[in-house]
């Protein structure tokens, strides 16, 4: 008898433009010591599963139809307190983001011990004891120490652990993961990933794993469960389901993965909503606004040359210079980027690699150091408007594509913003022309012009702010992890474009990522960087299949291999 | 001054809503006295706590007739006119023991010229003051003063022993922020003595057991606690529930209530204070109106079409609700030169009234501010507002500003105003008071409230003359001409004389005095 | 942290010379003292001789650097109106004024936590909403027409409370206190209520806001994910997390309280330092009105500083400077 | 035309159309402002020309025909024989006027240093945070107070009485402009944060343009409640400083001077002299409250659940 049962569950959000639903008739089950991992991207309704088998639907969802039975017992029927027995205690969950998963101003002690009481009946110190050798299992050192810390006193990684234990604490039957790793640098990923499975193994518990990367489930999951808008739609053993999908939105999935190991030129088309592609094919740029742009002669020296630069930000403040704390966020380095190709940067979160772009923009000022852009000295104090033309010619497309476009402004603004300000047409026809055709490039249709951004999905607004940052027909494009917060399938067309559109403009690109498989399709060299330090440049193919520096090793070595 | 926990706790329970032993008397008005020191502040709410503590060698009973309290008999001298004689009351004591003898009157006469005094204009006119043994004082006059013993009433005696032992001597320098002994304590020959004291908080006095009229006066109230209460509401929500027996100022629109709630009751008595309105006949041009380059006020037909506009009945009825008399003069009825014809209040003619107007060449009126005050006469805002009224009915167009006393006061003082309201009492029951303060030329010691801008050296003349003719008769006539004059040029715009109100429990027994003064051992309680 | 600490007492410095110049050059223009000063029988000569006693005739940089020069010295000049050290005048006062501000504060701290909670919990329920509309009547009227209502609902109709002053108080040297007699317990509660109304229903708002928006954190759907009681969600994790922001609101309500007690004061007869600045208003008794500017500004600083520090107490991410 | 559509459409209307208390409240603002606005048109009376008062009409009970002159009024008249009704109404005209002038006045300044408080930070920022401090500590009343001083100090003696109503909006504003600053930065700071302003100094906009362009747009929504609330509140404040005697001349009365009136009717048993007024006075303040208090969780999206 399975672990936990799911009958034809289906779960509902009635709203004002009538009932959503999340779930739709889906079955299945976990047995014990086995991880399955639930995979689909963003609104497939995979979280909503786990929430519906705990009852914590948030209002107004609520479980329409469909059976839980966990052990045999049914327990979707039963009373919130009832249910009270069942979570924590034989059910528990782990949440995506470990830095607000626990209560900020209260010790991890006080967490665990509190949650131990609530479900077994004994004493304080039984309860600390137990608390403290939980923290040893899920790997926190001297966890004597440690117990008595808070929350902000723990790195991602150890907080994310003490997640886990807090989830084990009263050793329950079924663990639901949900995107347990998501928010974590990828050497971090692993460990936790080891972590889960190894519990797992030794506890003889049920895991469902919810994410929505692949390369985490090939790692982890034994079965796959494939969702699609609410939909199960393929269920079966990891390595089948990935090597030989049978599903056609199962193998888009699965072709719009970057492969880890080895270079492909473009992502395959993958059939899904929001699948605009580009328009570049039918696009004819010769004499076009777009290429009119003002050129550089490099004279044979690279386009961007970047020496010994320095970034420090102040953490604290005091009286005495000397007491102020400071932290550097980048670290003396060089490195310079030829006309035309692609320079990867990638790195772990806090290393520094945004950093290095707002600086390159000139969003931060340098703390030392210097940059040449074509014949242009950055860091010199060039006139305002002499600074303003060079800039012009450098732009970014930023990691987040909620907050990166101004929401009270129509997409036709938005574009035609640079164009205005920087003064680059010649008439107000001409603008609107630029503009719709920009949006057309971009595979947009110029009448997403009247609209505004709420009415875009993350991949669309990507798509935007590319147009945005061609609008002033730079030179150099700055992508700061692009696609990070994208669905797979919608990184693989977004990706697509930056390629297309390199090649069509003779776009010169620094490309940021903290995911490797990503940096291996995009770069022509990549550059790590580690605390502020960049540790190693090389060639891309060389970087991947040699790494030298010892960081770089561990983290090509920890990637999730992900490979048909 | 502050209560300790003994006294605080033994004195009766101010806010208890059942009463404290039945001779105590909760004393509530809008204001608290400045000062202690008696002869500092020349102010109504100031005299009347200090009538219950110090008192003078004469004063005017409830009915405003004049009774020896320390002097037991006064008149001139028959032997020269320049001064006067007063018999002193014996066997008078003071609350420390000490005895009031004549010294103490010429010390307190003296202290009460000194220059920080506030009470020196009403001495101006004694030159010496000499005790003839212990019982006997002689006042020496610069000429012969008939009404001396006027100025006397609110010129209370101390001990100059007390106040030399307390380096009281001299006058306590209030604009100075002098703080002196005598300001912080008493010691006087009164029927009550001082307990504890908070300004503007809570005053407690008891009756003084060795007081020398015991026996001649009621003295039923053994205690007295007084509270200030700013907030009309919340003094008559005080007296309405019981918590104070006795509140000196009643809104007008209250003595209904008041009266007709049981165990409360009100009396009322004309006050010594008449309410007008004055206006600025001197300026060439004026300030706050429309007409350029002349002065309507300077014309006696626009002033006396004023005067007609007044509809004194309806202020009377609606305003004041009878709680006042029209007035045809600026003289409240208790003073000498005062009479029932200058008196009879202008009837309404706006008819008569628009005819001045359309002579006068203001057929169309013109425009004005009225200057007034919001918190020192009764409904002094209505007025004015009612004012307003009454002159759109003649083409005026008022604007209103009312102020504060404090803002408001100045700008007569320092011809800042036009048209103005102002309230004048009459402590000397003597017509020459209001001449020097209102008739007479502003100059460095009368007129000083003459916001007019009139001036008739003639009428100076007499005014002057005033002070020094010992013929009654004469000085008498004086006043009738000066009067003549007065109500000739309509110089103010009479309203009314404001009626006082008392509102007391109805177990209190007495009798409204018409300077607004309780004195509180004629209180009968019952 | 000690430079936070140095640069908040900087601040408050500046703070207090800014109010200083104001609560000076303010008054300069209030009416003119010596009409005050002086009764109906006054000359033109009186009048000069007390502006030049006064030093009104001085400029007005002299009048002020005299001022500063003295309040640094704790010296607010002479009442006009008493003939007292304006500042002992004050204090004399404070301690009516202070026990009010307290009594309401407590007041409007406890109910509006308490209702706060309540309608936080209970977002949807009728009864919430039902509070939360009628808490808005007691900011839909201004407060001294609440305080004349509730005078003459229970001390004239009924009876039952005393309408104005403060009973009877018992002194522990300076400080006066009606907290230890039955009178002055009974006049503390329309005033205190009247004045706590206002608060009360900010109180109670903040409260609920601040704690919706914790109950969604990810803290609290995990504390319900692992089994925790709604009791222990709401009242152990959520309302702790609440509480923190609310320090800092409430903190300053106490500063607002003090100077709102003016209109209480003024309706009630309260003899507090708020009624003493109305009467000094009328007499136009600038060291008093200068004075009382300066003690609330005083207080106000130092309950700003107090929150500071409370904050860092309580909110153990700010104690080890981090995010400080 | 689509944007009326998007409006109604709108999550806000929703949320308007499914919030009976909204709703209520709104009609009764509606109807109280418009009444308010159109008073020469709907009152019986201009009170405030007081060529045309009958003071023998004063103190007439509502409905019951005077004594003296026989005429009868809806709502009564106060001491002065202006028709309550019409007073009100022209009352209400002033309070309004005062409070909306005030809240225009308070969200400009609040707006523009909260804005440049966050977006030039620092020494700048501080500053401007400790004048808001300053301010705090000085409130309505006192800040009316000083004003009135400062105002009675420079304006000619015959200009002063004109002066009165700005005085009021002014002193209002002054004490009501540091919560609008405080809202505004802090939700500039957020705003200052995300990656479109970056991509708004990419592109070469100055601090000017950025701020107005970018910046404001965004934090209006939180400005829009406080407004809403501080109309409620500056409404108050009027009618408090108008019983501590600083507030509108009592020729042409506010809503607080009529009050300020009444309450001296209390016990006399002229109850229409302060209960119209007062009642006026709380719903207009209580229908503006509860409007803006469902505007806020409307417009917070981290609240509706």
């Amino acid at each position: 008898m399975a672990l936990l049962e799911i009958k034809n569950m289906r779960v509902e959000f009635p709203g004002r433009h009538g009932t959503f639903t999340a779930v739709e008739d889906v079955s299945l089950d976990v047995n014990e010591g086995e991880i399955v991992g639930l995979v689909g991207e963003s609104g497939a309704g995979k979280s909503t599963i786990g929430n519906a088998i705990l009852k914590l639907l948030q209002a107004p969802g609520r479980l329409a139809a469909g059976e839980v039975w966990l052990k045999g017992e049914r327990i979707d029927q039963l009373s919130d307190h009832e249910m009270l027995n069942v979570r924590g205690k034989r059910i528990s969950m782990i949440f995506q983001d470990p830095m607000t998963s626990l209560n900020p101003i209260e010790t991890i002690e006080y967490q665990l011990v509190e949650t131990i009481l609530t479900h077994l009946d004994i004493s304080e110190a039984e309860a600390t004891r137990r608390a403290i050798d939980l923290l040893d299992q899920v790997g926190i050192p001297n966890p004597a120490e440690r117990i008595k810390q808070y929350p902000h006193q723990f790195s991602g990684g150890m907080r994310q652990r003490v997640v886990i234990a807090l989830a084990l604490s009263v050793e329950p039957e079924l663990i639901i993961a949900d995107e347990p790793t998501t928010a974590l640098d990828v050497t971090i990923q692993a460990q936790i990933l080891d972590l889960i499975k190894e519990l797992c193994r030794s506890r003889n518990l049920g895991v469902i794993l919810v994410t929505h990367d692949m390369g985490v489930i090939a790692e982890t999951a034994d079965r796959v469960a494939v969702m699609l808008r609410g939909k199960l739609i393929e269920l079966g053993p990891t390595q089948q389901v990935i090597n030989a999908p049978q599903e056609l939105y199962t193998q888009s999935l699965i072709a719009a993965v970057p492969p880890s190991n080895k270079k492909i030129d473009r992502f395959p088309k993958v059939a899904t909503e929001d699948s605009e592609g580009s328009a570049l094919q039918n696009f004819d740029l010769s004499g076009h606004w777009l290429v009119r742009g003002d050129t550089y002669s490099t004279g044979g020296k690279s386009l961007l040359e970047v020496k010994g630069l320095k970034k420090r930000f102040q953490v604290t403040n005091a009286i005495l210079a000397r007491n102020r704390t400071y932290i550097d966020a980048i670290n003396d380095i060089s490195f310079d980027v030829q006309a035309g190709e692609t320079f990867g940067l990638v790195g772990e979160s806090g290393s520094g690699k945004s950093t290095v772009a707002r600086v390159i923009t000139g969003i931060y000022p340098a703390t030392g150091g210097t940059m040449r852009f074509a014949e242009h000295d950055l860091t010199s104090a060039e006139s305002r408007a002499e600074k303003q033309k060079v800039r012009r010619d450098i732009q970014m497309i930023f990691q987040d594509p909620y907050s990166s476009l101004n929401g009270r402004m129509r997409i036709g603004s938005i574009v035609a913003e640079p164009i205005v300000v920087n003064k680059l047409a010649g008439s107000t026809e001409e603008r609107k022309e630029v503009v719709a055709d920009l949006l057309e490039l971009v595979g947009l249709g110029k009448d997403a012009a009247r609209k505004y951004p709420h009415e875009f999905s993350g991949g669309q607004r990507q798509r935007i702010s590319i147009a945005r940052a061609l609008a002033t027909r730079p030179r150099f494009l700055i992508c700061d992890e692009p696609t990070s917060a994208l669905d797979v399938s919608i990184q693989a067309q977004i990706l697509n474009l930056l390629k297309d559109l390199q090649d069509q403009l003779k776009l010169t690109l620094l490309f940021i990522s903290h995911d490797l498989p990503v940096i291996r399709q995009m770069c022509d060299r990549v550059g790590v960087m580690r605390h502020g330090d960049l540790v190693e440049v090389a060639e891309t193919e060389m970087l991947f299949e040699t790494p030298q520096h010892s960081y770089t090793q561990a983290l090509i070595g920890e990637m999730p291999k992900f490979a048909k | 001054m502050r209560t300790n926990l003994m006294v605080s706790v033994t004195v009766a329970l101010l806010a208890s809503t059942s009463f404290a032993a039945a001779n105590t008397l909760h004393w509530a008005r809008a204001g608290d006295s400045l000062t202690l020191d008696p002869h500092a502040q020349n102010e109504g709410p100031t005299h009347a706590l200090a009538q219950q503590i110090y008192e003078p060698l004469v004063l005017r009973d409830m009915t405003g007739a004049y009774e020896g309290a320390l002097a037991t008999d006064w008149g001139p001298s028959p032997d020269d006119p320049n001064v006067w004689i007063f018999n002193l009351r014996e066997g008078v004591t003071f609350h420390d023991g000490a005895d009031f003898t004549s010294e103490d009157v010429v010390f307190s006469i003296t202290r009460a010229q000194s220059e920080d005094s506030d009470m020196k204009e009403l001495l101006n006119s004694i030159v010496e003051v000499r005790a003839d043994g212990d019982y006997t004082v002689e006042f020496v006059t610069d000429g012969p003063n008939p009404i001396l013993p006027a100025n006397l009433t609110n010129l209370f005696m101390m001990d100059r022993g007390w106040a030399e032992a307390n380096d009281s001597v001299d006058v306590q320098d209030i604009e100075g922020g002098e703080v002196t002994f005598a300001s912080l304590n008493t010691n006087g020959t009164g029927p009550y003595i001082l307990v504890s004291r908070e300004p503007d908080v809570r005053t407690v006095l008891t009756l003084n057991e060795d007081y020398w009229g015991i026996d001649m006066f009621p003295l039923d109230v053994t205690e007295i606690i007084y509270t200030p209460i700013q907030n009309a509401a919340t003094r008559v929500a005080a007296l309405l529930s019981g918590e104070v027996d006795f509140i000196q100022d009643v809104p007008v629109q209250d003595l209904d209530r008041v009266a007709s709630t049981d165990g409360l009751e009100v009396i009322t008595a004309p006050q010594n204070r008449v309410i007008f309105f004055g206006m600025n006949q001197g300026a060439a041009d004026l300030e706050a109106d429309d007409v350029d380059g002349a002065n309507p006020l300077a014309d006696l037909r626009v002033r006396q079409a004023m005067n007609l506009a007044i509809n004194r009945d309806a202020i009377q009825q609606i305003v004041m609700r009878d709680q006042s008399e029209p007035a045809g003069m600026i003289a409240p009825p208790f003073v000498n030169g005062w009479t029932a014809e200058l008196d009879a209040a202008v009837s309404t003619d706006i008819a008569a009234a628009n005819a001045l107007m359309e002579e006068a060449g203001y057929g169309d009126g013109f425009s004005i501010r009225l200057d007034c005050p919001n918190d020192r006469y009764i409904n002094d805002e209505a007025i004015c507002q009612a004012a307003v009224g009454m002159m759109a009915q003649i083409g005026i167009d008022v604007n209103l500003a009312a102020r504060p006393k404090a803002q408001h006061f100045p700008l007569i003082t320092n011809d800042e105003t036009d048209f103005y309201m102002l309230g004048w009492g009459v402590p000397t029951y003597d017509s020459e008071y209001i001449f020097n303060f209102l008739v007479h030329t502003r100059t460095e010691n009368r007129g000083s409230w003459n916001g007019t801008g009139y001036t008739n050296e003639d009428i100076d003349a007499m005014i002057v003359s005033l002070s020094s003719e010992t013929d009654l008769d004469v000085r008498n006539a004086t006043i009738a001409s000066i009067w003549e004059e007065v109500q000739a040029e309509t110089l103010y715009l009479p309203v009314h004389h404001q009626v006082l109100n008392w509102g007391m429990a109805d177990h209190v027994e007495t009798i409204v005095d018409p300077e607004d003064q309780p004195r509180f051992k004629y209180f009968v309680l019952n | 942290m000690i430079y936070s600490i140095l640069k908040r007492a900087v601040q408050s410095v500046f703070v207090l010379l800014l109010v200083g110049l104001v609560a000076f050059s303010m008054f300069r223009f209030v009416g003119d003292p010596v009409d005050n000063l002086l009764g109906q029988e006054r000359t033109e000569a009186d009048i000069e001789r007390v502006r030049q006693e006064l030093g009104l005739n001085d400029p007005f940089v002299v009048q002020y650097w005299d001022f500063l020069s003295n309040a640094a010295r704790g010296d607010m000049g002479v009442s006009f109106r008493q003939g007292r050290p304006a500042m002992e005048v004050i204090l004399e006062r404070v301690p009516a004024t202070l026990e009010l501000a307290l009594v309401s504060a407590t007041f409007a701290m406890t109910l509006g936590i308490l209702l706060g909670i309540y309608t936080a919990i209970h977002r949807k329920s009728w009864i919430s909403n039902a509070i939360l509309a009628i808490s808005l009547i007691g900011v839909s009227l201004p407060t001294f027409l609440i305080g004349i209502f509730l005078i003459y609902i229970f001390a004239v109709e009924l009876g039952w409370l005393p309408s104005f002053g403060r009973g009877d108080v018992v002194d522990f040297g300076w400080w006066s206190t009606g907290l230890l007699t039955w009178t002055g317990l009974k006049s503390l509660i329309l005033p205190a209520f009247t004045l706590g109304l206002y608060q009360l229903t900010l109180i109670m708002r903040l409260v609920r806001s601040e704690m919706s928006e914790v109950l969604k954190q990810d803290y609290i759907r995990f504390a319900r994910a692992r089994g925790l009681s709604e009791r222990a969600i709401n009242f152990r994790h959520a309302v702790k997390n609440t509480l923190i922001p609310v320090v800092t609101v409430a903190g300053l309500q106490i500063g607002s309280i003090i100077a709102f007690a003016i209109i209480t004061e003024t309706v009630f007869q309260w003899p507090g330092i708020g009624l003493l600045f109305i009467n000094s208003i009328q007499f136009v008794d600038i060291p008093i009105m200068a004075s009382y500017l300066m003690l609330i500004s005083v207080m106000f600083v130092v309950i700003n500083f107090a929150v500071d520090l409370l904050y860092l107490a309580i909110d153990p991410r700010l104690r080890d400077g981090k995010g400080a | 035309m689509d944007r009326i559509k998007r409006a109604l459409d709108s999550d806000l209307f929703y949320s308007y159309k499914s919030s009976p208390l909204a709703l209520v409240s709104s009609i009764v603002a509606a109807i109280l402002i418009f009444s308010a606005v159109f008073a020469p048109l709907v009152a019986p009376h201009n009170p405030f020309d007081p060529g045309s008062l009958n003071l023998m009409n004063g103190f007439s009970e509502p409905m019951v025909p005077n004594a003296f002159t026989g005429d009868t009024f809806m709502l009564g008249t106060d001491d002065q024989g202006r028709d309550v009704f019409s007073t009100i109404l022209y009352g209400m005209r002033i309070s309004l006027f005062v409070g909306f002038a005030a809240v225009v006045f308070a969200m400009t300044i609040g707006i523009v240093l909260g804005l440049t408080a966050a977006y030039a930070g620092g020494r700048i920022d501080s500053f401007i945070m400790r004048i808001a401090d300053v301010q705090l500590t000085f409130p309505s009343i006192l800040v009316a107070m000083l004003v009135f001083g400062i105002a009675k100090g420079i304006t000619p003696v015959h200009l002063r009485d004109q002066v009165a109503i700005w005085v009021l909006i002014i002193s209002i504003g002054l004490s009501d402009w540091v919560q609008f600053a405080r809202v505004v930065r802090g939700a500039a700071l957020v705003e200052k944060s995300k990656e479109y302003v970056e991509a708004a100094i990419l592109i070469g906009r100055g601090p000017a343009g950025i701020v107005f362009r970018h910046i404001l747009p965004n934090v209006l929504s939180p400005v829009l409640v406080i407004a809403t609330i501080s109309l409620a509140l500056a409404i108050i404040s009027e009618a408090t400083l108008s019983f501590l005697g600083v507030g509108a001349p009592p020729t042409s009365p506010s809503l607080g001077t009529l009050i300020r009136v009444g309450q001296g009717f209390l016990f006399s048993g002229e109850w229409w002299i302060l209960f119209f007024p007062a009642m006026t006075l709380l719903l207009l303040a209580l229908s503006v409250n509860l409007l803006g208090d469902w505007l806020r969780d409307a417009l917070n999206p981290k609240l509706d659940d």
